[in-house]
């Protein structure tokens, strides 16, 4: 078994037109850049993207949409320090949104890799986000009943991989990427290091090889925080 | 009226001290981003508290020193923080498992309006641009109390305590306690209870600005905060 | 903070008669069996116990069944190589038993400690277990609505505790301990090993000390599997 | 007839080395307990499997000598396994969102009775005692391909692939293929399709002690099984 490859445009090769990618990270933290940016190199166009966020500055998922490859975004929270790129095309109409609760987001993703296709949570009931989706009242109590959600594609940043695909994640870096790696039908990680099978302690890994599909290393890969503080503007 | 609160009216992080005072040793607490990242600073000596921020992390300290951050160690306003002996990290399930799961016992949330039936306003002005709600309607469900820090009114002097809101929910009958510029308002049955007041204002004139009517109980304590 | 308590009676004082206790472990693999047996000096009756099993032999939650404590019991396959003290009450109808899918009893749990009221699993659709659920149809799938499933007790078995609580596990007898942690009013957790706060890598955590409540050192616990194959009986 | 079988059919280690001879490299596999458990003694040389426990382990390898068993490490069978390179440990609900989230190549349970729709019974006879149902409802959901090796007859000689099960159901329309003691057999839009039998029986004879009409395609190949 060898999950991995040997260059980043091999990573990214099969994903077409028209996918929806979910794309781990939480602002820049555990954000797979080099995938990102050997995406916007790949070319493919009309995309729907799951992330927490909107991006930042001119790198990542900021970049992507800079380039107008991305039609929807699924997100918690596309506000931040510098989303201007966002910001500019959803107030001209030219991109969709749809925002979802950030632990709401993280449940469905969990539901979509776990055969859960819908689920009942406290979270949004009375508001706006609410509104057309069934409520259930369970001990009292309502709650919303809300859908899994799943990709075609998943890019995540993890610490180690291995070529079982099995992988662990550098602090607060793992947020959403473990649940994504379940939710998509082919999960393509990048990794600080790859080591043999083996030298990840079996009770240390985080993401099981089962979940990933392909492991790309990148040595040293560039923090999005660190990016945009340089003024760093891709491609 | 309003010229006259300026000049009493705690400030942000009096407010925050305020609120601090009420978190008992031991206790799991997520604090909402920006104000009340501030309760942090305030946290009294002897009592060792437990951060959760959304992102994965419970046990987190303090802001790291200028040019030591490291930014895969981020809360959830994307800081960079540093880890305290017995933390550890987790994915974005698991965190709002304990969210939502009922785990932390406090969690405390700015507000533009709070209704005496505890319905909470926070992350929309229903005014148009980029909407975003991040973890605001998670964490007004599951921890055992939801605590608000707040202006009390306005920066135009409207009240910020009404009888209902009138922007966008966040979250229904979730608020427990209001901590204000000028009170500490416990949220009981549908009503508004006064526990605390600046004594620099008069009942009534509180009340005035009140956008609902402030119920009492045997007494009102005096709501005395250091300079901060 | 320290959650660390210095004896087994101790940390199983407060479980009342009427208590639902969940208990973790798959077969003897990461049962608490030394939370057990003070659980059965302890006293108490009448207790609902969830457990993916029914015991073995006349140890652990077997003997506990056997002193005539266990009211009902929630499960998954109460049938094994030697489950005779629980076969026997069954039969005779002195124990209640509700039989539940194994992946549908993990969600339930982990529910309960997620704070998800119900969900829709594809697990016991068109099957005796499924009657009287709600059924619904998603995507041209059916599915059958299971509730959360909390208790007042979690009794569990680690490997390293500190005094926050935090916990890891040992090989496969992780299983249902880290679910049952979350899902419980009070998690009461045996380990081999409680180590200083900051000892566990938080990297390695695998159940946030949130979800527990105290923990006890058991420094040389006993497999189930062992006591069976030496015959012995508790009390 | 039934007593004609006996000598012809094959014995369950050999149906479990034809059900390993379609399992691709690089599959991941769940086993059921019992007899699906001895198909990984008949892996093809060259090909690596990995092999899922529903209690928590991913990529196991064979049982340990005897006397060197860790009763930690275990299969969902109770029994005592080792690790191979590559191997992950996880908790319950994770090993199930592995079962039900569809990201199984292949699930292999044994049966009491199979149908004609793709409906399986295997978990309980129906007939009191102890009900029992372990990971067998899931595990029925979610694999990529749900496959069943049985005895093609029971010991009274009924047949066990029928049009409908009378036994309780333990999923409905997930049997994908069957391996028997006589043929192969796959389940297609509600019938039976024979693909291979055993050259020593005729196709009139495999019909007399099947309890469904067995639809054929362009050929029937010969079930060939070495002695094992």
């Amino acid at each position: 078994m060898d999950k991995t490859l040997p260059s980043l445009s091999e990573a990214v090769a099969g994903i077409g037109d028209g996918s929806s990618i979910m794309i781990g990270g939480f602002g820049g933290s555990g954000a797979p850049i080099e995938l990102i940016h050997a995406l916007i190199d790949a070319g493919p166009k009309n995309l729907t993207v799951i992330n927490n966020n909107a991006g930042n500055g001119h790198v990542g998922l900021a970049a992507l949409i800079e380039q107008g490859r991305v039609a929807k975004l699924i997100c918690s929270f596309p506000r931040s320090a510098d989303p201007k790129v966002f910001t500019d095309l959803y107030l001209a109409g030219k991109i969709e949104l749809e925002i979802v609760p950030q632990g709401t987001l993280a449940e469905r993703i969990r539901a979509g890799g776990a055969g859960i296709p819908a689920f009942y949570t406290p979270s949004s009931y009375g508001t706006d986000l609410a509104e057309g989706k069934p409520v259930e009242e369970f001990d009292g109590k309502h709650y919303v009943r809300e859908r899994w959600l799943k990709a075609d594609f998943a890019l995540i940043k993890g610490e180690l991989g291995d070529p079982f695909g099995n992988l662990t994640y550098r602090m607060a870096a793992r947020n959403f990427n473990p649940l994504m790696a379940m939710a998509a039908g082919q999960t393509i990680a990048q990794v600080s290091k790859i080591v043999p099978a083996g030298e990840i302690d079996p009770e240390h890994v985080v993401t099981p090889g089962i979940f990933v599909d392909s492991v790309v290393q990148v040595a040293d890969p560039k923090q999005e925080e660190t990016l945009n503080r340089e003024g760093a503007v891709y491609p | 009226m309003s010229d006259a609160l300026d000049t009493i009216k705690l400030s942000n992080a009096q407010i925050a001290w305020r609120a601090a005072q009420d978190i008992e040793d031991g206790a799991y607490v997520n604090l909402g981003i920006g104000f009340p990242e501030m309760i942090a600073t305030f946290q009294p000596e002897g009592r060792e508290v437990i951060y959760h921020t959304e992102n994965g992390v419970l046990g987190f300290g303090k802001a790291p020193a200028k040019g030591e951050e490291d930014w895969d160690l981020i809360n959830a306003g994307k800081k960079a923080i540093t880890l305290n002996p017995g933390a550890a990290f987790f994915h974005h399930a698991d965190s709002f498992s304990m969210v939502r799961g009922g785990h932390l016992d406090l969690a405390v949330l700015g507000a533009y309006q709070v209704a005496e039936n505890g319905d909470l306003a926070n992350w929309s002005t229903g005014k148009g641009g980029v909407p975003a709600v991040g973890g605001a309607m998670d964490l007004v469900h599951g921890a055992k109390r939801v605590a608000v820090i707040t202006d009390h009114v306005t920066k135009k002097g409207d009240p910020k305590l009404v009888e209902r809101c009138t922007m966008p929910l966040t979250g229904v009958g979730c608020v427990t306690r209001v901590y204000t510029s000028l009170a500490v308002v416990d949220i009981v049955d549908g009503h508004y209870v006064l526990l605390e007041k600046l004594p620099q204002i008069s009942f009534d004139d509180l009340q005035a600005v009140t956008g609902a009517v402030l119920k009492t109980g045997e007494t009102i304590a005096d709501l005395v905060v250091p300079e901060v």
